[in-house]
């Protein structure tokens, strides 16, 4: 019982990440308006950010900017206790993913922009219905 | 445990499953935003302080215009 | 029994693709043309004689081009079978070459120069496949020669053309994409090697039921030699022009597939192995089959080419039948089979060629009394029927007699039976043709202008009935090139 | 053994990204330069990975640490034959599409120019780099680099059916992407590393963790959706077909073996044999995938009317080829997926090369135009011929010898489906190639549909560009043992059956 | 579609929290991912970098690479956006504003007048054209505007120079410098902050941006280094090498900041204008 408990209290987030994901990838399919589409990508994109994000994160742990203390010009290594700092590895990795969500993003609205240059909807089916027509 | 952190997560995903599901894409893209910066403080928690302020420049600031951008040039109404 | 390293069976091959180039550079000035037509023809015949003697003196000339992987490669490699297929393709390529103009002249064919390049590259293919020294490389040039030919049996461009090419290909693609291929593949994993050696590499590899089978995909999947049930693109690709028709569906085509049996049986499989798995009777009987039931259908057409092509398909069979005996004699008459009935075949389509050109009748029906305005045509044509029938004084008759020797030693009367009957009945679909021109009365008197065919059309006709009237008197150097490929 | 850092090895990558930038300011400044560059700059990443192909056979595996920083604390390029051989074909398909893709792109997109040649050669970046990278999370960057310049592309072509199969595309491709990076992110939770070879050594010890599995599985549906395995394939025929000419022949072609490249990479060297055959037993499942990708991607096909559909359904029965070939498990299969992908990276080339050339005279590509082809186009008609029957599987052209190997592979793992369909396919294609050079050699009339006046043999830059290819082709299939031997037997991992 | 969806969804969230299970617990201090590589990262980036922000130093430095294709993401993004949506001259047929004629706004009165497309333009200092979507001339929104926007711009340009020592960086700068002109597009409108900065600067500039990060890299390589070595530069800068390093970082968050400036604002000029680069929102 008291494990179990724990076990919630430690793995709830990921579970909410999960949902969340969901929510994403059920909108980027089963959703018939491509902004509402675009709307999803971008919902499941962060949600794996935020996977990411929790993956780095220490209880407890602060910035991952060391601070220097005053009049010292620098830190050596060893006075360095990498329990204190949250792990910076996955915010890299993630500030790169958010940039090339947001360009798929830019780059998604632009064709979209086309389409209903072309077809004057936004409608997934109505567009497969004119595709078809012709 | 963070409660701040439970409760700003449920926001998030009420603000998802909002934005993905009302009827007016001006709404979904102010709605997207708001997701967008629940979602960096949620980071700003987590002491991602760097990703947070990208999100919030980016997420919640300018894609949100591209958006805004996006439905003035093409059409607000939408049937689901 | 030295090997000798060579790159002559590689010009033989290359020698008719490099002129291609040449061939269609010159294809405005029909002369040139041709000659060099007959310069690669001449050459290309040459080297093979040049290999007899060595052949003779037992020697095997090979010649490996690339490595593949371990036993997988594609080389040349000269012995009495091949040898002598290669001589009987290479000279009817001359003799062909001049009928060729002469009739595509005569009716001035469209795009002639088509015509010849890919004639050279069917020719080269075929040669490659009587010099292959593996199944790879042997597959290779069989697939090329379907291709090849292609554009050859679909010259006249017209819907009846069209169906017979696409027929032709269902059938020929078809079975070696779907059989053959299997079959090799499955026989390179059981056996690390697809190099023919003499008694054969398969020999306690795999089950006698698996092997069996194979031997089956082999034997159907080689479809040029229009073994029953899979005969019918024969009849529809003499669509294609006579000279096609005569060399590549009396010669090169159709027994390239019978080669390529033969191969399998004595490079493959090797006869004791399929003694073993007594697959010789089976083979045989289906063969047989295909012979009386090719003949009977013979009878019955009109058409002259259809007819000669049914006659054809049972011929095949002869051969095959003559392989699938096992025993020495059988299998040396089956394989000098393949000479003789390509002269006797030969001379029958060009007779054919020659009677189209010089009067535009294509059905026996039509035939009456055309001998005594074509004399020379319908003597040849006597000739190559006799050959094809069996009887002396023709070579004809030296493969059959070999063939009845051969069913005696095998104790299979019952093959026996049909070889003769069948012999019968090749007399009675082919003299009547003759007794008609020749005693038969003109139907309707609008005959007056026929005369003989063009020269081009004549000589090459009286030159192979004449070869086949040799044969039944100079027949040993074929005998001893085949029992030294056999090993006999 | 370990190889001082190549600089070619960044060469490759990084020139024609900087070009890039260049071409996108010369596009602004002199637009005359833009193709001049372009191309010097496509040469110069071909000549350097000639350069590292050779080195590569001479000294073994070639390291490059980025930034001179150790992996896995930095980011590190380990390239071995399996990705020297498959930048050079990247290169080289790029370099000569390039050439022959001037005149398409000065009638298709006359007032962008510059920018398009700019976005090309980021394709040709992200591809290289995908190729060349030894890390787990800079394949994904470059990963999307190639995607989004593939978007964009495929965008700018038929104005009418382009951007919306280009969307499409974008979603499905995100989604693929995004798997990859949340396997990516379960490895990253479980081992704390993203260099490959770290990830491979630490994997060992947890063979038999969930998380792991849900990373592969994640892993590999992101690249399968990428290149398009059955079912996932729905947005390939779309894209490819409504490409602008110039894209979708270095699209078709490099995209797809690229990913069968990546997959190949995750399986042997991040997960390792044991753990793809001892330890999931999903290869049985994945073959069967395979051979109904390849029957099917033959039948829809045989049921297309437009040549460059037709041609889209073929990838998409190859890529069952390679997939197949590598799940097998054997020495064999492996061979014939590796050898697969440089031939099929070719024959489909050549197949699109010819493609355009009929675009170009033709414009629309619906089956029934070919009529008389052969007389109007003979050049390009040649060249297709071989291409097709390579893709047939004639010898001795190439594509017979990798579907050999993949033959005997299937034999000899039991895969009797697979290898029936392989069969199967061959007759199909058998099929559909010549049902168009019949319609070229009989004419039967109904042609003359051609929008630019009366047919004529494309220009010649296009046709001698082909001509090499489909010349090529023979060639790689006359030398198939020497390049099996020189190229891949040395990448089989050991203990492969 | 539904169906479909939800089935997918479903499977894949099965999958993924079937894994989570042996996942260490959220914020874990020693989970295998904080003990592995980050450690070398958080004790030795100011000994080897001399930068204490680590995200800063991981991303400029150790995985430069990496950073220098994140740029080119967003560089692809902007050029696939021109060349998508860019269309020159009034070629394609007219929108609903363009058959309404060209309004102009006297400015002293503030009295907008219409004009017919085929009448003549007026060229005086009194005179502005107005969107077609008619805006009633906001005083409040433009002054805060035209106080607000310098102070943004200097915020971004510290947020671009003092990335090493504090959250920040090159792409959060730059954004926010492109988000200071898009602001200005909005309140005043798209005209006027094109002719502040034209289209051709901006491709110029976003392809600058990018090339400075790869010309840095390209001057290691030439000074004997490998890619991205920053160290090397210690050669023609007065610093030692461990200096050089952050100041290399510095450089590429630079160019990182204009590349990604110049996109923002390609992207939006072109989305929110339709190509035309003629009124925005």
């Amino acid at each position: 019982m008291q494990h179990i408990f724990q076990e919630i209290m430690g793995k709830y987030n990921y579970w909410l990440y999960i949902v969340l994901m969901m929510i994403g990838l059920y909108g980027m399919i089963a959703k018939n308006n491509l902004i509402k589409k675009l709307v999803g990508m971008n919902i499941f994109q962060t949600a794996i950010i935020l996977f990411y994000i929790s993956i780095g994160y220490k209880k407890g742990g602060t910035l991952p900017i060391i601070e220097i203390p005053h009049g010292h010009h620098s830190i050596s290594p060893a006075a360095i206790d990498i329990d204190k700092y949250i792990n910076p590895l996955p915010h890299v990795l993630m500030l790169t993913a958010i940039v090339v969500s947001v360009a798929t993003f830019g780059v998604a609205v632009a064709v979209a922009l086309k389409i209903y240059k072309e077809y004057n909807t936004l409608e997934e089916d109505e567009i497969r219905m004119r595709l078809r027509e012709r | 445990m963070h409660y701040l952190d439970v409760v700003i997560l449920t926001m998030v995903i009420f603000c998802a499953i909002a934005a993905l599901s009302i009827k007016d894409l001006l709404g979904t893209a102010i709605l997207f935003g708001a997701y967008s910066f629940m979602m960096c403080l949620l980071w700003a928690i987590m002491g991602a302080v760097d990703v947070a302020f990208t999100e919030a420049s980016v997420g919640a600031g300018v894609s949100t215009v591209f958006f805004v951008g996006a439905i003035f040039r093409t059409t607000r109404r939408t049937r689901d | 029994m030295e090997q000798i390293y060579s790159i002559r069976p590689l010009i033989a091959v290359l020698i008719s693709l490099v002129v291609v180039p040449i061939i269609i550079a010159s294809g405005n000035r029909p002369n040139w043309r041709e000659a060099w037509t007959f310069l690669a023809g001449i050459i290309k015949f040459g080297i093979v004689a040049s290999m007899v003697s060595g052949v003779l003196k037992g020697h095997i000339y090979y010649c490996r081009l690339v490595k593949i992987a371990p036993g997988l490669s594609i080389g040349f490699r000269v012995d009495g079978l091949g040898l002598t297929f290669a001589l009987v393709a290479s000279f009817l390529w001359i003799v062909t070459s001049l009928y060729s103009i002469g009739y595509m002249r005569g009716l001035d064919e469209h795009s002639q120069t088509r015509f010849f390049s890919f004639f050279a590259v069917a020719l080269s293919s075929t040669i490659g496949v009587a010099f292959a020294s593996n199944l790879l490389t042997m597959y290779l040039f069989y697939e090329l020669l379907s291709l090849s030919t292609y554009p050859l049996v679909t010259h006249h461009q017209d819907e009846e053309a069209k169906i017979s090419g696409r027929k032709y290909l269902t059938y020929i693609l078809s079975t070696s994409i779907g059989l053959v291929l299997p079959a090799m593949i499955v026989c390179y994993h059981i056996a690390g090697t697809l190099d023919f050696t003499h008694g054969g590499f398969l020999a306690g590899k795999a089950s006698p039921l698996l092997l069996s089978i194979l031997l089956l995909m082999f034997v159907f999947g080689f479809a040029k030699a229009a073994i029953m049930p899979l005969h019918s693109w024969l009849p529809a690709a003499m669509v294609a022009p006579t000279p096609v028709s005569a060399l590549l569906h009396a010669v090169a085509v159709v027994k390239v597939g019978v080669f390529s049996i033969i191969r399998i049986f004595t490079g493959v499989y090797g006869v004791s192995l399929i003694k073993a798995l007594h697959m010789g009777t089976v083979i045989a009987y289906i063969c047989a089959i295909t012979i009386v039931v090719g003949s009977l259908i013979a009878m019955s057409q009109d058409e002259l080419k259809r007819r000669l092509a049914f006659s054809t398909i049972s011929q095949l069979s002869y051969i095959v039948l003559g392989i699938s005996l096992l025993t020495p004699r059988g299998m040396i008459g089956g394989i000098i089979h393949i000479v003789m009935h390509a002269f006797g075949k030969i001379t029958l389509f060009f007779g054919a060629g020659a009677i189209f050109v010089a009067t535009g009748k294509k059905y026996i029906s039509e035939l009456d009394g055309l001998g005594k305005k074509m004399p020379l045509t319908f003597l040849a044509f006597f000739i190559g029927a006799l050959s094809v029938i069996g009887l002396p004084p023709t070579g004809g008759f030296y493969s059959k007699w070999y063939l009845v020797l051969g069913c005696v030693d095998a104790h299979q009367i019952g093959l026996l039976i049909v070889l003769l009957l069948s012999s019968f009945l090749n007399a009675v679909y082919f003299l009547p043709i003759v007794f008609r021109a020749f005693f038969g009365s003109p139907s309707d008197h609008e005959e007056i202008g026929v005369r003989e065919a063009p020269k081009c059309c004549v000589i090459p006709m009286i030159v192979t009935s004449v070869i086949s009237i040799l044969l039944f008197f100079y027949q040993g150097v074929f005998y001893r090139l085949i029992s030294i490929g056999l090993k006999f | 053994m370990m190889t001082t850092d190549n600089v070619f090895a960044v060469l490759l990558v990084v020139t024609p990204l900087v070009c890039a930038f260049f071409v996108m300011g010369l596009h602004w400044v002199d637009r005359r330069w833009c193709y001049p560059l372009a191309v010097i700059a496509n040469g110069i990443s071909f000549i350097s990975a000639v350069e590292i192909l050779i080195s590569v056979v001479k000294h073994g595996t070639i390291h490059y640490r980025l930034g001179g920083w150790r992996p896995p604390i930095g980011i590190e390029y380990r390239i071995d034959l399996l990705n020297a051989v498959v930048l050079v074909i990247v290169s080289t398909v790029a370099l000569v599409n390039l050439f022959a893709s001037y005149n398409d792109i000065s009638r298709e997109l006359p007032e962008k120019k510059g920018t398009f040649y700019s976005l090309y050669l980021l394709f040709l970046t992200g591809l290289l780099g995908v190729v060349v990278t030894g890390d787990l999370f800079n394949l994904y960057v470059l990963l999307e680099i190639t995607s989004l310049s593939a978007y964009s592309q495929i965008a700018l072509g038929d104005v009418r059916r382009g951007p919306f199969a280009s969307l499409n595309y974008i979603f499905i491709g995100v989604i693929g992407a995004s798997f990859y990076l949340l396997g990516v992110g379960y490895i990253y939770i479980m081992t704390g590393s993203l260099n490959m070879a770290d990830v491979a050594h630490l994997l060992t010890r947890l063979h038999y963790s969930q998380a792991i599995f849900v990373a592969f599985i994640f892993c590999m549906v992101g690249v399968w959706i990428k290149m398009a395995l059955f079912p996932l394939h729905i947005w390939l025929p779309n894209a490819y077909t409504y490409a602008p000419t110039a894209s979708g022949r270095v699209i078709a072609p490099l995209m797809t073996k690229v990913m069968v490249y990546v997959m190949i990479r995750l399986m042997f060297t991040v997960f390792g044999i044991t753990y793809l055959f001892k330890v999931v037993h999903i290869s049985q499942f994945v073959v069967w995938l395979a051979s109904v990708a390849i029957i099917y991607g033959g039948l829809m096909a045989l049921s297309q009317n437009n040549l460059k559909k037709m041609l889209t359904y073929i990838i998409v029965s190859e890529i069952g080829y390679m997939v197949g070939g590598a799940w097998l498990g054997n020495k064999l299969g492996l061979t014939g997926a590796i050898l697969h992908i440089i031939n099929d990276a070719f024959m489909t080339f050549a197949l699109f090369l010819a493609a355009g050339n009929f675009a170009y005279r033709l414009g629309e590509l619906t089956l029934d135009n070919f009529n008389d082809i052969f007389s109007k186009m003979p050049w390009t008609m040649a060249g297709f011929v071989v291409a097709g029957l390579s893709i047939i599987g004639v010898p001795p052209t190439c594509g017979f010898f990798s579907k050999w190997y993949l033959l005997l592979g299937a034999f000899a793992a039991r895969q009797y489906f697979f290898f029936v369909a392989l069969i199967l396919s061959s007759l199909v294609n058998a099929i559909l190639f010549f049902r168009i050079f019949e319609k070229g050699l009989f004419g039967g009339g109904g042609h003359h549909v051609s929008v630019r006046g009366e047919i004529q043999e494309a220009p010649v830059n296009m046709i001698i560009c082909l001509g090499l290819i489909s010349v090529g082709l023979v060639v790689l299939g006359l030398y198939a043992g020497d390049i099996v031997n020189t190229f891949i037997i040395p990448f089989i991992p050991q203990g492969l059956g | 579609m539904k169906k479909l969806g939800l089935f997918v969804t479903i499977i894949c969230g099965a999958i993924l929290l079937y894994a989570t299970g042996e996942f260490p617990r959220w914020g874990e201090v020693r989970s295998p991912a904080s003990l592995h590589v980050s450690p070398h990262y958080i004790k030795y980036s100011v000994e080897e970098t001399d930068v204490p922000n680590i995200v800063t130093s991981v991303l400029a430095d150790y995985r430069g690479f990496d950073t220098m294709f994140e740029t080119t993401v967003i560089f692809c993004a902007g050029l696939a956006c021109f060349l998508l949506l860019r269309v020159f001259g009034r070629d394609d047929e007219l929108t609903p504003e363009e058959e309404k004629g060209i309004f102009y706004r006297h400015l002293p009165t503030g009295i907008v007048i219409q004009f017919k497309k085929e009448d003549v333009e007026i060229r005086h200092k009194d005179f502005e054209v107005v969107d077609s979507k008619l805006v009633p001339y906001d005083l409040i929104i433009k002054t805060a505007c035209r106080v607000l926007i310098p102070f943004i711009q200097l915020f971004a340009l510290y947020v671009v120079a003092h990335g090493d020592f504090s959250p920040g960086g090159g792409f959060q700068g730059g954004v926010i410098f492109g988000a200071s002109i898009i602001l200005l597009a909005i309140a005043f409108n798209l005209r006027s902050a094109i002719e502040k900065i034209n289209e051709k600067l901006l491709g110029i500039l976003s392809a600058l941006g990018v090339f400075i990060y790869a010309g840095i890299g390209w001057l290691c390589l030439l000074l004997g280094g490998n890619f991205l070595d920053y160290g090397r530069l210690a050669s023609i800068l007065p610093v030692d090498p461990i200096r050089a390093r952050a100041l290399g970082m510095l450089g590429v968050e630079i160019g990182v900041g204009i590349a990604v400036m110049a996109v923002m604002i390609i992207i939006y000029i072109n989305i929110a204008s339709a190509g035309r680069h003629d009124e925005g929102l």
